[in-house]
């Protein structure tokens, strides 16, 4: 992940507080300041600590870290540092400079050391210059990246001498970034200071560019500013590359948020004719049912996703049912009719989910697995939980068609929606393959829902903010025409997101519309449709 | 032959409601306003103003679920973006309203209201100007959802757009309009939309003799476009948009050109809910984006099926009896009303298939005693 | 003129010029269906005031020749001329409906929820224009027609009746007295006798036979001995193409006819 | 009558129930605990709770409704800004009383309401001053949903960086539709914006259903705190309880109310809030608290008048003081806003946030902002001579509407 | 095997059917004519269990129908080939008759190579959707799609309406066949009497709800005729 620069300010900070130490009176010793800093308040922290890393060095990278992450706790009478570790349910402290547990604290003894944002940000530089040594490569190599804005003649020297140990040609690499930025600006010969730009030049990070347009912005040194222009030039180059092809994966993965939201629909209005305005709130019921789970299996977050999705499905599918033998069924040859019975379903499920969870949103966890992001370059990352919900709408996508064209279900399904009493004639129990259906759709709408609860609100309004959407889709794309949804979904996730960076994100969703409108005058059954004499 | 039966022998009688229905909108109306002018106060026949205005709005509303009724019942076209139509007549008169406002806006700028003071507008936008002339603004309030309108059918229709792509397409239309209107660049004061009116015409919207006023003005719309409606349904034009809504290709082949039966209906429509949202503004004091919102013309269509789409004075009551249901519930039942609400829309779809319209219309013909016109003898 | 007329009124009555005796021409008309093609290279050419019959094999084109000719189906090439003067194939089907060319639909189409009279009244041969049919009112003599219209399709009795609550075959007649009234200078007829009584199917032969001379008619039906009661010229489709054409004798001992079609013992 | 009607005016439903219902639900609390000292000038008070539906005309109709068929002596409601502008002419027609909660975009001053929420110069300034001096910030992300408040806030915002000596070229502003939902541009270019080797900050006047989202994007892609902190005006405990806010400990808040401050005052409130809900981890926030001060006030005010006349009580008003949960005093200023302190918190783990910055005493809030051209030379005084919510310092006038 | 006893119907307020009594014997190939609107289809979806039957009783064999649902009639061997084809428009021909597949008794997968034999046309257009046939097309498509049930009882509403003449012979030659040889009940309504009286074994005529006249083909007079088909 990606270290941003630590403020000027700070850096001055870090000058004074060094000349400070110099000339005050001889430190106290290392104990002395970490009771210090048990009790310091947050204006007083920041010279601790930058003390505590004088004094105590490589030894203080476990108290730092705790510190940072919020773990760090002063017991309550001795004023005594640990550091909290997560034991399942229990809480272990450990001591901070020893790591050894303590007995009999537990965490009512214990207060946590304040930390804020300077702070951390203070922390983490520390952190990151002790972990130049770390004996694992990969951290060493974050280190030295996390540096790269804050160069200093001290740290260089660090680098070189480490870079001569170092085995791991990732962090070589690393390193040698670091060290082509030290010669770029302060080598005494142009040629060397040219060659280390263009070296530079293939480096998509913040920190090399923000160099490089110090650099430019030079003129006592033409040829050194000609190839930090000419370096600018092809950074700009690739990650204007990077650039689309993150916006490219912006709008396939909203695209499969909308598939996700249409493909349930696709199926109960798309094959089966409801106007179902209830669509939503499955989906909602579905988010839900995923709190619910976390609720009931609190330690096992991770795990949580693979039991809410069988459970949604089977909430919202039961739901579904429900709905559908209590009044759907006696809509059949009302189309329109089921729009305003459905619609009253959807306030009651709405109103009712306000009854019993509260109308405010509820929380629900990402698993570890599907947070954070997986980092390409600097230029490109993409989000694991976009990543897998675009793999996951797939998924559903496919195993549905699956189920529609291998199954008897799908004909069935279609045969009956096109002729009800034909179909009975045919010995098909049209009221199962309803109720069946509808179930179906509405299952998948709860399955939709617990990809929703990753991105956005779990709450009772969530239904209604797909609705629109998911209706917009299915047409687009042609109602009946399952491979129609999926198109249209990916087409206007991608129109949108294209369109986002030019004119804003709420003209963009405008423009889509006044597309989409304007499209279905070209084609008036959308973009797959329903061809023949029967469609007309 | 064998056709002795009477429910099928029955000619389509013409909708015989008009002449009731004039008669007890105008009764009742007169009623309610003397009741609330001459009565005093502590009287149990008295009004209150917040009656009188309660009843404007639902009158609007009613005449709001006329236009759509007037589409969908009669041809088939579900609109779910007649709230735009709505709204934008009343922007129309917000606008008017607002230039009323003149120097007694809170920043007291003679010519910019309010909103565009604070966001640092310097002139009136051009589609702002000759707003502060009432037949100017009525003719724009008219003029510009009549031609949204005759565009969007003109496209539509023409390229064949129907059923549940056309639904979906009004439906987009009137989202595009709300995200539209909620930015704050178009000038119409963006999510808080248009408030704070002090007259109309000169005269303080306050008071009760203009409350008063307003609401019988509505009625009096409302009658008169329910006249309008029954003579144009009545109509052989009527009768070719019964029979699109039944076989479009059909009636193409009789020679009619149904894009443009469509269309100029569908403008008709959206003039009359142009009203309905001119006469909705000064009696609830605000037009903002949100009467865009799709939501709201879903609920417009409702009214309509809960009244029993397909007759003219089934929207009314529809409108009425919703949105009476509306008011009555989120004061007795504020947590639990939209359960009721919901409740409602599902029993009357389920039991009442055409409404309550139908339901009268049951009873009528069981009505012992009285025969179908012309009936048949076997 | 005609593809960007302002959308408030209808077109101008063209003068149908039949200076060459002949009323329709169909030159060289192919359509396909996602690569079937439904006619292929037809040519038709159907004098004024003929009474045609068209026969030919299930799928043989037939109901797409009328959609082609209705204005309904664009074909792929060729040409569809009313007259010596109008091209079909740039009208849309209103505009040749007021043309004059009447359809009848395989399969009963009748607005079900308008009763037999309101069904026969938008029919009527009249101006299908907004502002007039907003005030038009029926005239004694269109009331006449219609009743004369009424009492030969049988229906008067059902006049007030939903044309939803008739019986297959009576949605037929009402079909027929759709395109009588509106009075159409040719008639297409697709299988009008289906669903009807040996009686019926002599009503219906005679009446047709009644209309030609003064109107143009083509007609298609696969009951032999209906085409037969009533054919002068027949011409046989197959494939999407013109199989055989002439006298009723002529075409039933046409050895293709026989084989394609009539099967060996018609 | 044998009561004192006291109206209650928050959606039960539709969007804005996710905010509003929890002030029903502390307007009823504070009615309940009223009752239990025994009521009001010897009588009892009675709520009247009805259900506006996030609809902003119905807002207008209910409050109708409240004053001139339920006789309430004073309203308790509303939250967004559109809902209050559409109620003003009703109060102001009927003589009604409101008293109004949230932190808003100021630029208003009635006789008929009092603003008990913060104005911009009781949050924005000071949250962005924080930033400025305290994190060294450059350069200003400047994000929020496009409405008025956001638009008003940003505009007072921009007009008061540049104030500042900031460059156009280091303020980046971006709206977003209400219950936007899909971030991924938006926090990639804030990314981007944000990587330029100056100090960047994040001012978000996101409202609602947004956040969420907003937050997890941030989350996922890896901006922290310590990167790239957001300082949001509309995120309060109650938002946060609906978020995993592990990946957002640093981001920062301003208020005039954090649950977390301990004050025997605040511990008390929790515990009766708490003990009301039946729900030990039902969360607090600053409207809330903003209720309290407004109902406190009232009742003083009600007690000093003698009675629940609106003119009576509105100039009782004036000076009233209510103790801040958070500690110090609120006062009722004459111009209808309340004198408060300002806190800038850091959310944690466990969702509460961690104060971080307080200003010295307490800061009187602003109806007319300093920084827009428009309204720096007026002030709003509703005591005699001036009485007017608009007066113009330079003309000596009263300009506008006089109420 | 099959017995209507006092059957009446309505639709809405609407008496069809009036105290209706019929009997179809088993192996037979009945006809059941009369003019239009006299009930013919109606009686038929009574059967079929499409329209409810207000009063009277119908049987197949022991078994009462009025209590069976219509979706269990075909696996009790009925196959109907309604009026006006009724086919599924937009699925294809192959995924029109597959449909009939589960209600066979040997619950084969296949689509028996039979149905092709009979109606060629159908083989070559199997991956058309149904809806795009021509009329007589759809039609060949309806009784194949019957058959493909393998019923005992086939139910045939108007089956030529709209074939060419050949193919008219084959099915006459079809049913009779089917009848003959593989001992199908078949109800036929026709109004074609050269068909009828090839085809039929029986007649049964309907007038106003009623059956009016009921005997062997051979005993159908010009009188009867000129009686009740008559216009
Ligand atoms: N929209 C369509 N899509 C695909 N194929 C079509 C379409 N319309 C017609 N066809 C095919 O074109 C052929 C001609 O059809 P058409 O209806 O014109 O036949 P027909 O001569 O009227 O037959 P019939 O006598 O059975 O009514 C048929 O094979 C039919 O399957
Ligand atoms: N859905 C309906 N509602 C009301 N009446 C109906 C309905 N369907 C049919 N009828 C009436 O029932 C009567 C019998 O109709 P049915 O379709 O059974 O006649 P049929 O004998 O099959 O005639 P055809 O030979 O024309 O097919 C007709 O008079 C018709 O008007
Ligand atoms: N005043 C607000 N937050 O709308
Ligand atoms: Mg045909
Ligand atoms: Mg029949």
């Amino acid at each position: 992940m990606k270290r941003f620069a630590l403020t000027t300010l700070f850096s001055l900070w870090l000058v004074c507080g060094a000349a400070h130490g110099q000339s005050a009176a001889p430190q106290p010793p290392l104990a002395e300041l970490m009771h210090q800093l048990a009790t310091a308040s947050l204006g007083d922290s920041p010279a601790l600590v930058a003390q505590l890393d004088e004094k105590g060095g490589d030894a203080m990278l476990p108290l730092f870290q705790a510190m940072r992450d919020g773990s760090l706790y002063s017991v309550d009478t001795t004023h005594d540092l640990v550091i909290e570790q997560d034991q399942g349910n229990q809480s272990l402290f450990v001591d901070a400079l020893t790591g050894k547990p303590v007995q009999d604290v537990t965490s009512d003894d214990v207060s946590a050391v304040p930390v804020n944002n300077l702070l951390r940000g203070q922390l983490s530089l520390l952190i990151s210059k002790i972990q130049i040594h770390s004996p694992n490569p990969k951290v060493r190599q974050e280190a030295v990246f996390s540096l790269l804005a804050d160069l200093n003649p001290t740290l260089i020297q660090t680098l070189e001498e480490a870079r001569i140990h170092e085995k791991s040609s990732g962090v070589k690499d690393a390193m040698d970034l670091a060290l082509a930025m030290n010669t770029a600006v302060h080598s005494a010969k142009p040629v060397e200071r040219v060659n280390a730009i263009e070296k530079l030049a293939g480096s998509q990070r913040g920190e090399v560019r923000n160099l490089l347009n110090r650099l430019k912005a030079d003129p006592s040194q033409p040829q050194v500013q000609a190839a930090a222009v000419e370096a600018l030039k092809k950074i700009k180059f690739k990650s204007d590359l990077y650039g689309m092809v993150d916006t490219l994966f912006f709008g396939l993965s909203l695209g499969s948020v909308l598939l996700l939201a249409a493909i349930g629909l696709a199926i109960t209005f798309g094959v089966m004719g409801v106007i179902n305005m209830a669509h939503g709130e499955m989906m909602m019921l579905g988010a839900y049912t995923t709190y619910v789970v976390q609720l009931a299996m609190p330690n096992h977050i991770d795990e949580s996703l693979w039991v809410a999705i069988p459970a949604a499905f089977v909430v919202a599918g039961a739901t579904g049912v429900l709905i559908e033998r209590c009044v759907i069924r006696f809509l059949h040859g009302r189309p329109l009719e089921t729009l305003l019975a459905t619609f009253g379903i959807s306030l009651g499920l709405q109103q009712a989910v306000r009854t019993v969870f509260s109308p405010l949103n509820r929380q629900v966890q990402a698993p570890s697995w599907m947070s954070g992001s997986v980092e390409i370059n600097p230029d490109l990352s993409i989000t694991l939980n976009r990543l897998c919900i675009l793999a996951f709408a797939l998924i559903v996508f496919f195993l549905l068609q699956l189920v529609l064209k291998k199954t008897s279900l799908g004909l069935n399904v279609r045969a009956v929606s096109q002729n009800r009493n034909m179909a009975k004639s045919m010995g098909i129990k049209t009221d199962r393959v309803d109720a069946m259906t509808f179930g179906l759709g509405s299952g998948i709408a709860g399955i939709a829902g617990v990809a929703l609860s990753q991105l956005t609100n779990v709450g009772p309004n969530l239904g209604q903010s797909y609705i629109i959407d998911s209706f917009m889709v299915v047409v687009f794309g042609g109602v009946g025409n399952l491979l129609g949804t999926l198109v249209a979904a990916f087409t206007l996730g991608v129109a949108n997101k294209f369109l986002e960076p030019v004119t804003g994100a709420v003209l963009a969703s405008i423009l889509v519309l006044v597309f989409i409108i304007l499209f279905i005058q070209k084609r008036p059954k959308g973009l797959f449709p329903q061809k023949g004499r029967a469609a007309e | 032959m064998n056709s002795v039966l009477n429910f099928f022998t029955k000619p389509r009688q013409p909708d015989s409601t008009v002449m009731p229905f004039v008669v007890v909108l105008t009764l009742a109306t007169t009623f309610f306003a003397l009741c609330n002018l001459l009565v005093p106060a502590g009287s149990v026949f008295h009004v209150s103003t917040y009656t009188i205005t309660l009843l404007g709005k639902y009158l609007s509303y009613a005449l709001l679920a006329l236009a759509v009724d007037v589409v969908w019942g009669y041809c088939g076209i579900l609109s779910l973006g007649h709230g735009a139509f709505f709204a934008l007549g009343g922007y129309g008169m917000g606008m008017y309203l607002m230039r009323q406002i003149g120097t007694r806006g809170v920043y007291g700028n003679p010519v910019l209201p309010d909103f565009m003071v604070f966001l640092d507008w310097k002139e009136l936008p051009w589609y702002w100007l000759g707003m502060n002339h009432f037949p100017f603004a009525m003719l724009m309030a008219l003029l510009v959802p009549g031609l949204l309108a005759f565009v969007f059918g003109w496209l539509a229709f023409r390229s064949r757009v129907t059923g549940v792509y056309l639904s979906i397409m009004t439906q987009a239309l009137t989202y595009a309009m709300m995200l539209a209107f909620f930015r704050n660049e178009m000038g119409f004061g963006g999510n808080n939309g248009l408030t704070d009116f002090k007259d109309l015409l000169g005269f303080d919207l306050q008071t009760d003799g203009m409350r008063v006023s307003l609401m019988v003005v509505t009625a009096l719309l409302l009658a008169l476009a329910y006249l309008c409606s029954h003579f144009i349904m009545k109509s052989r034009f009527g009768k070719v948009i019964v029979a699109i809504r039944d076989g479009e290709p059909r009636v193409r082949f009789l020679g009619y050109r149904t894009d443009l039966y469509k269309v100029w209906l569908f403008v008709y429509s959206a003039l009359l809910a142009a009203v309905a949202g001119a006469m909705y503004v000064p009696q609830v004091g605000i037009i903002n984006p949100g009467e865009f919102s799709p939501v709201n013309s879903i609920e417009i269509v409702i009214w309509v099926a809960v009244g029993g789409r397909g007759t003219l004075y089934g929207a009314v009551v529809g409108a009425l009896l919703v949105n009476y249901a509306k008011t009555r519930f989120t004061a007795i039942l504020p947590d639990g009303w939209l359960f009721a609400l919901g409740a409602l829309f599902v029993l009357v779809t389920l039991f009442l298939p055409k409404g309550l319209a139908g339901l009268l219309q049951e009873r009528v013909n069981r009505r012992p005693g009285k025969t179908p016109l012309n009936e048949v003898q076997a | 003129m005609n593809a960007m007329r302002w959308p408030t009124e209808v077109a101008s009555a063209d003068e149908l010029d039949l200076s060459h005796e002949y009323i329709l021409y169909v030159e060289g008309v192919s359509v396909s269906f996602d690569g079937f093609k439904a006619l292929n290279d037809l040519n038709l050419y159907v004098k004024a005031g003929e009474l045609r019959c068209l026969i030919g094999a299930n799928g043989a084109g037939k109901t797409t020749l009328m959609d082609v000719i209705t204005g309904k189906t664009q074909p792929d090439g060729g040409n569809v001329f009313f007259g010596q003067n109008i091209n079909l194939l740039a009208r849309s089907e209103a505009d040749i409906a007021q043309l004059g060319i009447g359809r009848k639909f395989q399969k009963p189409t009748v607005f079900e929820a308008h009763s037999v009279l309101d069904n026969l009244e938008m029919s009527l041969k009249a101006n299908k224009g907004i502002w007039y049919n907003l005030f038009a009112k029926l005239s004694a003599v269109q009331r006449d027609k219609i009743d004369e219209v009424l009492s030969i399709i049988g229906l008067q009795q059902q006049r007030h009746m939903l044309a939803g609550a008739l019986s297959h075959g009576q949605k037929q007649w009402l079909e027929i007295g759709m395109l009588l009234v509106s009075d159409p200078l040719l008639l297409l007829i697709d299988e009008p006798v289906a669903g009807m009584t040996g009686q019926e199917t002599e009503r219906t032969a005679e009446l047709l036979t009644g209309l030609a001379g003064e109107r143009t008619v083509i007609v298609v039906e696969h009951d032999m001995e209906f085409v037969r009661s009533i054919a002068r010229t027949v011409t046989v489709l197959h494939q999407g193409s013109v199989l055989a054409q002439g006298t009723m004798d002529q075409v039933q001992s046409n050895r293709y006819v026989i084989e394609v079609y009539l099967g060996e013992e018609a | 009558a044998d009561t004192i009607k006291v109206g209650v005016l928050h959606s039960l439903s539709g969007t804005m129930a996710i905010s509003e219902s929890t002030l029903k639900d502390t307007v009823l609390m504070m009615i309940d605990e009223q009752n239990k000292k025994g009521g009001l000038l010897g009588k009892k008070l009675e709520p009247v709770v009805v259900d506006p539906a996030s609809n902003w005309p119905l807002f207008a109709e209910k409050t109708r409704e409240l004053i001139s068929k339920d006789h309430v002596s004073v309203i308790f409601g509303c939250w967004t800004s559109v809902s209050r502008k559409s109620v003003l002419p009703v109060l102001q027609e009927l003589n009604g009383l409101l008293f109004y909660p949230v932190q808003y975009e100021g630029e208003e001053s009635s006789k008929n309401v009092f603003y008990t929420g913060a104005a911009p110069n009781q949050q924005a300034i000071p949250a962005v001053d924080y930033l400025m001096k305290d994190l060294g910030v450059k350069r200003w992300v400047l994000a929020g949903t496009d409405y008025v408040y956001p638009r008003t806030t940003n505009k007072i915002l921009e007009a008061y960086l540049k104030s500042k000596g900031v460059k156009d070229s280091d303020i980046m502003i971006n709206y977003t539709p209400f219950g936007y939902s899909d971030w991924q541009s938006i926090v990639s270019d804030i990314k981007k914006f944000g990587s330029a080797g100056k100090k960047t900050a994040v001012v978000s006047t996101i409202n609602g259903d947004a956040n969420v989202p907003f937050y997890k994007e941030l989350g996922n892609q890896g901006i922290s705190s310590q990167d790239i902190p957001v300082m949001a005006f509309s995120v309060g405990e109650e938002e946060l309880s609906g978020i995993d806010t592990k990946p957002l400990v640093g981001h920062l808040a301003a208020w005039n109310y954090f649950e977390s401050v301990k004050t025997p005052e605040n511990k008390a409130f929790i515990k009766e809030w708490h003990a009301f809900t039946k729900n030990p981890k039902r969360t607090t926030n600053d409207p809330m608290e903003a209720t309290y001060i407004g109902f406190k006030m009232w009742v003083q005010a009600v007690q000093k008048a003698g009675t629940t006349d609106v003119d009576k009580v509105e100039q009782a008003m004036i000076g009233q003081k209510v103790k801040n949960l958070t500690g110090g005093m609120a006062e009722m200023n004459k111009n209808h806003h309340l004198s408060k302190p300002v806190l800038i918190g850091e959310i944690q783990g466990n969702g509460q946030f961690q104060v971080v910055s307080e200003t010295k005493g307490t800061v009187p809030g602003d109806a007319w902002s300093d920084y827009l051209p428009g309204s720096k030379d007026l002030i709003a005084d509703w005591t005699p001579p001036i009485m007017c919510g608009n007066y113009n310092v330079k003309t000596k006038k009263c300009i506008g509407q006089k109420f | 095997m099959i017995t209507f006893q006092q059957v009446n119907q309505l639709y809405g307020g609407t008496q069809i059917l009036w105290n209706l009594d019929l009997e179809i014997r088993k192996g037979s190939c009945t006809c059941i004519m009369g003019r239009n609107g006299v009930g013919k289809t109606t009686l038929l979806k009574c059967l079929m269990g499409l329209l409810p039957v207000a009063a009277g009783e119908i049987c197949l064999g022991d078994t009462v129908l009025n209590k069976v649902s219509a979706e269990q009639r075909p696996y009790l061997g009925i196959g109907y080939v309604p009026q006006g084809r009724e086919i599924f428009p937009m699925l294809t021909v192959e995924e029109n008759l597959r449909l009939g597949l589960p209600v066979r008794q040997d619950k084969a997968r296949q689509i028996p190579d039979k149905i092709f034999e009979l109606f060629p046309v159908l083989g070559d257009m199997l991956k058309r959707r149904g809806g795009d046939l021509s009329g007589g097309q759809q039609q060949q498509l309806a009784i194949g799609r019957a058959l493909v049930m393998e019923p005992t009882v086939l139910i045939l509403d108007e089956p030529n309406e709209g074939i060419q003449p050949n193919i008219v012979r084959q099915i006459g030659d079809v049913i009779l066949k089917l009848n003959e040889t593989e001992g199908l009940t078949v109800i036929l309504v026709e109004q074609k009497l050269g068909f009828a009286r090839r085809v039929g074994k029986e007649f049964r005529l309907m007038e106003k709800g009623r059956v009016v006249a009921s005997d062997t083909m051979d005993k159908l007079s010009d009188q009867l005729i000129k009686q009740h088909l008559a216009v």
